[in-house]
């Protein structure tokens, strides 16, 4: 049993606050819920809408189709209409003509204590239409209105009773999901890489503000008295890649989050760290492009720009979370991978993953630092850069005994700049022996429920909607399993074997199936087909499922 | 030799103005008792980027136009060191414009010293930011017709926490002004006048040395009027010394989450 | 509609000084007399970057802070166009900081109107090179600690051809130094004060009504010393009028490959 | 019959002049030379070289060993003795032991007027102890110094005197080849590519300098007058790709020319110009990374790079030119496509290719403008982006009747920016079909000599050496030819049918084998070997001869 909720209206007029306060209060009731918004890139007017799906079990994405709309503007109310579904309800604040509810939200809000309450009734209404009991709404009201005093709490309380009486006459009109106890905490995707990163140890975070990444310096810049992080912002991208390598370099363990275009900014960056060996971590939420494109909707279009980015050979490594609870944890790996083999590491997420909210086991708040492998007492003769096996040379700081020379020239073991071609070749080799290290570690992908003839290839964000779509169609009988990597570079060297003999269908965020190519590259795959969405929106589980062919 | 001493062969020109300067940074680490393994050295690219590569020191030698955010993460990691950039003037005026204008916003305890040769001296004699109008190169063939960058009016402009100029054809004056940027809170311009024997045929030691006057000792770099007369001077006559002394806190202080131990001793 | 006519509603706030901002540029555009189909309206991205897909005339709406280049090579191209920049202070003065000094050194023909509402629209309220020390924000949770960007006193410092102050508040002002800035020859600096009235709380259309005095009309702005201490006035009289006067020539006129008909003109 | 002549020494010490001065002396007398360089990065001193190979056949590429070496420095001599051929001969300006010439180069240098012309006594010693008249030599000199004034030219000619003087006890102690008639012209890789711009129409060159990209950078200032060509200098990189872009809207051809720090700093430009389909060009002369790396040298280490940059999905065109008339022509063929398909297109070299030098049969160097596809007299109704079925839409330039308005937002058919998701895809689409347009028209490979069992797959500069390695492979029986790719993006939609069933050893100057990788992406190919080379240096034909195993 589940149903989702949508509330849609314009920037500025409080869906996002509506949205949040709804799931909340849903998660707080005992429900499942997992929250997406759809917004433009404005700060007041246009059709921005806030989707809380709520379930008795967990979920795992989005749906297109809503059962409730609340629609706080006409316009807004046309755009989503067509989307509600068979059995489902919608309102308007105003007149919705003979489908609909037409009821006067601004109105009440204003008797309630000012139109920008408007929100809460809405939020009142929904609870009415599902038949809950409003008590779980009005306490979040009270910890969400709180820092604005009693006035605030009493006025917005006050606006979602006179939604839900609005709504009484259509009480539990939707059949509903019935809440049990109180499960796990909500997160959003940007919170889960905050806190990943936090906790992981993170000291130094320098970004230059970019949608849809901003979600996750703001949350860091929140936590930074609580971890003692400096949140900077740059003049620039280009800043911000180099105060990271700069501060690595130091020892701070450090970090960026960016979006495409900044992320483009930052490819000569990404070579020096490369160069230099420094572990660097950089947040890649995705959106589409090409240029500014699409700057507040989702997508999946820079993984092979990602994977190839900066001049030069060099490893890096890269993660892409498919859910919130990966988010956090791959932001972690991401620190731990990058101090392990002194390279960039990038976690790509996307503003489908970023802006969802799910409730998820507790992610632990406490420092669990990674080890940074840093060389305390480096001996006399100590090189930064010595060439030993593994590739991995014992990494000093600087404002110790030995100095820490290094150079974005080729270098000798000192780091001193050199044009010894040998000395070249015995660094490059020793720089890509890392590569191999980190490809033979690399993270085998999730296989659910197993392998199958039929395989869903995916990444990143379309975690959720790939395995909801596996679902549905194993409930139709279908040979269809999900392989969803968390981990796109170094590929897993086991890809090739683990997809020998399967057709291969890989569902991508892109126009030109890139993770399937990247595959191919590598040697893992030859043939496949491919489902792909690149409008902007995230898949939905229905979707792929519809849209698979056997 | 320790795998970290210092390179012992330059890779400069003979005659190059490069030579005085690291003489002069050497005595003025000396003269201000910065102890060397805690001072880093960073640059970007370019001739005068190789400078860190000659010094006892640790080294981030970075990339073009870069050094200033390189130097202020490090600076931020950790407080205690001590990071002096040196690199040439493309490096800093040209591709690192914009940074330099925010290391000077941001007041960071960072030591900016610029090899100022008005040209690009390792990719072969292009014009700089600094380079004077008329000077003719095989891209400006025509000459320049761009006004050249004034670093030190750039700087009293910003309010910038210390602005000077020095040359490397006053070495003694040079290390006096190293040792006083050395010496201040946050962060400080030092543009240091240098000849280029192989590119400028121009602004030559001569040329420098028969135009370079120390200010009188009256002059108040605390006057931000009498400051930004001083840096337009150029010329005839051209002032050197402490141009500008803005009153600032530096970003350090005035950042809490830097208070304490170094952030580099945080972690695993 | 003609497929290029402009665009009809904006995507602004109600109440924001761009809808001012917007009504004046149109204002200047029938006083000069520009012709509309020669005039390119060029920005980066943010809220006021927006700005050129409601003026009747072509747009090139580039990347953020990259507006000035792309302004730069479409008057190289076409010398005959009149190339307005219209954009935001965190395009013109924090991504663009590099290009900004350089378009003031290149003296390039082209006219930069800048949005200043010192913060960052668009991205919800974080700071601007221009937010002033203490402005908090969802990043600067302490508030600003950086020194505040000053525009004006960096085009007197570099000797920019015209460097003028007005603001959203006073549209008829705004009006004249618009037609100011695009009657001058080479490149033009035109700061624009403008409340957000989303994200900044501070600097509001009645805080720069009280305090923006027009210059007194016996203010030379090709006193360079002059034009300094007016550049930095702020505070309780913030001056608006035309700053500075640079005695240059343009790019344009200096550039010899740019005699004679459009290179645009030229090719197959 | 041929000969290599190598000469050595330290930066600033005049071996470029030398070297330039003799590679045009033996075209001059009618033997095709093929000049390479090699050289640090630094003004003074340090170990400079620069070779001629002559032949009485035409040349495709230098060789390792030398049969003459003339070193100006110690340091120099002992760096390069190791390489001088069986029966070749070395002398030293100094004490060279036993088994090379020690001669006073500098003594005779300054008795001729100035130890500055100690190149123009060793070009006098080559001469001798080819058995070469010296004629030609002064010719050049004449030429070379002219406008120094008679003084210079008659000096250096003494000095070549004077060194073919102290030789004579040797001359022609090298077996030589003959000459015969003065063949094509002289033109060095920059040259090439400055003209084939300047040919094409380029009006504006926006570059920040970056080694090896500085030479076509500074032809193009050379010859700015008489194309009309505004040359100018940027602030930086991203200065320089943003302002082709705004040239290159207005109307103007535009170029820039970087390498790949450079190229990685204008990623988020390229992405631009994608999303404005702008015709740009971009020269990105390659070398060893990844950062700063070796800056003088060469690499081929930049390709997935290239194809791959920028941020979202966008057509882009790729040219490798593996000759001196390629990278004429391919840089003409860059503007013509990147005009075509109003998409950027860039050109790759790499030190080696633009600095060396050969005789080719003259390029036409009047203008031969590309066409521009420009709509001179747009509808009233006009819109900039019109969704046609190739996916190209009518460009017409701002200034005449309509309006041209652009935006790096997503945009709808008039150039606004838009939020709606259906335009969207249809405009992604769009573009995407002129990807496919430009995949149709894709350079197919040039087999030399013709396809067989195993295929040496090469792109760039590898050309020569691959060539020259297939003739020594062939001549020892072995059933190899060269595949080599002019056009390395969009691959040739033939490629997998083409090297089917072949053997594919695939020649880089890269440790990843890039290009076959990109192959294998593709699909064009599956399994592969590879020969690669990353110190800095670039093949020579009887190196990968050696290294070729069956
Ligand atoms: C991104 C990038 N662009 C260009 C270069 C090439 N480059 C190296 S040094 C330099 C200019 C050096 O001039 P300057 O900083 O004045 O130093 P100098 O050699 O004169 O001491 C340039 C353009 C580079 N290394 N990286
Ligand atoms: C390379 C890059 N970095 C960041 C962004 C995100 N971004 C878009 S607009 C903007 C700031 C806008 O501020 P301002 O220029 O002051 O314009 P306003 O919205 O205030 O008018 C930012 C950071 C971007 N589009 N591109
Ligand atoms: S090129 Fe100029 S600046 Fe560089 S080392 Fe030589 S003389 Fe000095
Ligand atoms: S966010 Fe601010 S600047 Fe942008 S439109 Fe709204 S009020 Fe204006
Ligand atoms: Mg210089
Ligand atoms: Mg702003």
């Amino acid at each position: 049993m589940e149903a989702n909720i949508r509330i849609a209206g314009e920037a500025g007029q409080g869906v996002q606050s509506a949205g949040e306060l709804l799931t909340s209060a849903f998660h707080e009731m005992g429900l499942h819920v997992f929250s997406t918004q759809s917004y433009m890139s404005r700060i007041r007017g246009g059709v921005n809408s806030f989707d809380i799906r709520i379930s008795d079990e967990e979920l795992h994405s989005g749906r297109e189709e809503c059962d409730i709309l609340a629609a706080l503007t006409a316009e807004s109310f046309a755009a989503e209409i067509g989307k509600v579904s068979r059995g489902g309800v919608a309102a308007l604040d105003g007149d919705a003509g003979p489908d609909a509810l037409s009821l006067d939200m601004t109105g009440a809000a204003k008797e309630a204590g000012g139109a920008r309450m408007v929100g809460s009734v809405a939020a009142g209404i929904v609870f009415a239409l599902l038949g809950y009991d409003s008590a779980a709404l009005k306490k979040m009201m009270e910890k969400a209105y709180e820092k604005k005093g009693p006035e605030a709490v009493a006025g917005n309380e006050a606006a979602a009773e006179k939604g839900a009486a609005m709504a009484e006459g259509h009480r539990g009109i939707i059949r509903t999901p019935q809440p049990s106890a109180r499960s796990g905490e909500l997160y959003s995707g940007s919170e889960a890489v905050g806190l990943g990163a936090a906790t992981a140890g993170v000291k130094v975070v320098c970004s230059y503000p970019m949608t849809p990444s901003t979600g996750a310096l703001t949350y860091l810049a929140s936590v930074a008295d609580r971890y003692r992080i400096v949140v900077e912002q740059a003049e620039d991208e280009i800043c911000a890649a180099n105060l990271i390598c700069g501060a690595a370099y130091a020892g701070a363990a450090a970090m960026t989050t960016t979006s495409g275009g900044g992320f483009a900014l930052m490819a000569e960056g990404l070579s020096l760290a490369g160069m230099l060996e420094l572990p660097i971590v950089i947040m890649l939420s995705q959106r589409p492009g090409p240029a500014t494109g699409l700057p507040t909707r989702t997508g999946q279009e820079d993984l092979l720009f990602a994977v190839h980015a900066g001049h030069g050979e060099f490893p890096k490594i890269i993660y892409a979370p498919g859910t919130i609870g990966q988010a956090y944890e791959m932001t972690r790996r991401a620190f731990e991978s990058a101090h392990k083999f002194q390279t960039p590491a990038i976690v790509m997420t996307d503003q489908f993953l970023t802006d969802a909210k799910k409730n998820i086991p507790e992610l632990p708040a406490e420092l669990d630092l990674v080890d940074r492998h840093i060389e305390k007492a480096p001996s006399a003769d100590y090189v930064r850069y010595a060439v030993t096996d593994s590739g991995v040379s014992p990494r000093a700081l600087p404002g110790g005994e030995a100095f820490v020379v290094c150079a974005s020239d080729e270098h000798t073991e000192d780091g001193h700049l050199t044009e010894d071609l040998t000395a070249r070749k015995a660094m490059q080799d020793k720089r890509m022996r890392k590569a191999a290290l980190a490809a033979a570690e690399a993270m085998p992908p999730e296989f659910y429920p197993e392998p199958e003839e039929t395989v869903l290839l995916c990444w990143g964000s379309t975690y959720g909607p790939c395995r909801e779509a596996v679902d549905i169609l194993r409930a139709k009988g279908r040979k269809v399993c999900m392989a969803h990597f968390a981990q796109v570079w170094p590929v897993w060297a086991g890809a090739g074997g683990a997809l020998e003999g399967r057709r291969v269908v890989s569902v991508e965020g892109n126009s030109t199936a890139q993770f399937a190519l990247l595959l191919r590259q590598c040697g893992a795959i030859s043939q496949f087909d491919s489902i792909l969405r690149y409008d902007g929106l995230p898949f939905t589980g229905a979707e792929i499922a519809r849209r698979f062919k056997s | 030799m320790s795998g970290t001493a210092k390179l012992k062969e330059t890779a400069w020109c003979p005659g190059c103005g490069n030579f005085n300067i690291l003489k002069s940074l050497d005595a003025a680490i000396e003269k201000t008792g910065v102890d060397r393994k805690r001072l880093v050295m960073v640059s970007g690219i370019g001739q005068a980027a190789k400078c860190p590569h000659y010094t006892d020191a640790n080294v981030f030698n970075g990339l073009h136009g870069r050094a200033l955010p390189a130097a202020t993460g490090i600076k931020i990691a950790n407080r205690e060191l001590t990071v002096i950039v040196a690199s040439g003037d493309g490096d800093m005026y040209g591709e690192g414009g914009n940074h330099l204008l925010n290391a000077m916003r941001r007041n960071i305890g960072v030591k900016a010293f610029v090899h100022n040769n008005q040209v690009y001296g390792l990719t072969k004699g292009q014009a700089s930011p600094t380079s004077e109008p008329g000077f003719v190169t095989k891209i400006q063939t025509k000459g320049v017709v761009l006004e050249p960058l004034n670093p030190l009016a750039l700087g009293v402009a910003e309010n910038c926490s210390f602005v000077a100029r020095s040359t490397s054809v006053m070495p003694e004056h040079l290390t006096a002004m190293m040792a006083e940027a050395i010496k201040a809170d946050g962060f400080a311009l030092l543009d240091i006048l240098q000849p280029c024997v192989s590119f400028n045929k121009i602004n030559t030691a001569k040329w420098y040395k028969e135009r370079c006057k120390e200010l009188p000792p009256d002059y108040d770099p605390t006057d931000r009027q009498a400051a930004f007369a001083a840096a337009l001077k150029w010329g005839d006559e051209i002032p050197v010394g402490i141009i500008y002394r803005g009153a600032r806190r530096s970003f350090e202080d005035m950042t809490t989450a830097l208070a304490g131990e170094p952030l580099s001793s945080l972690g695993g």
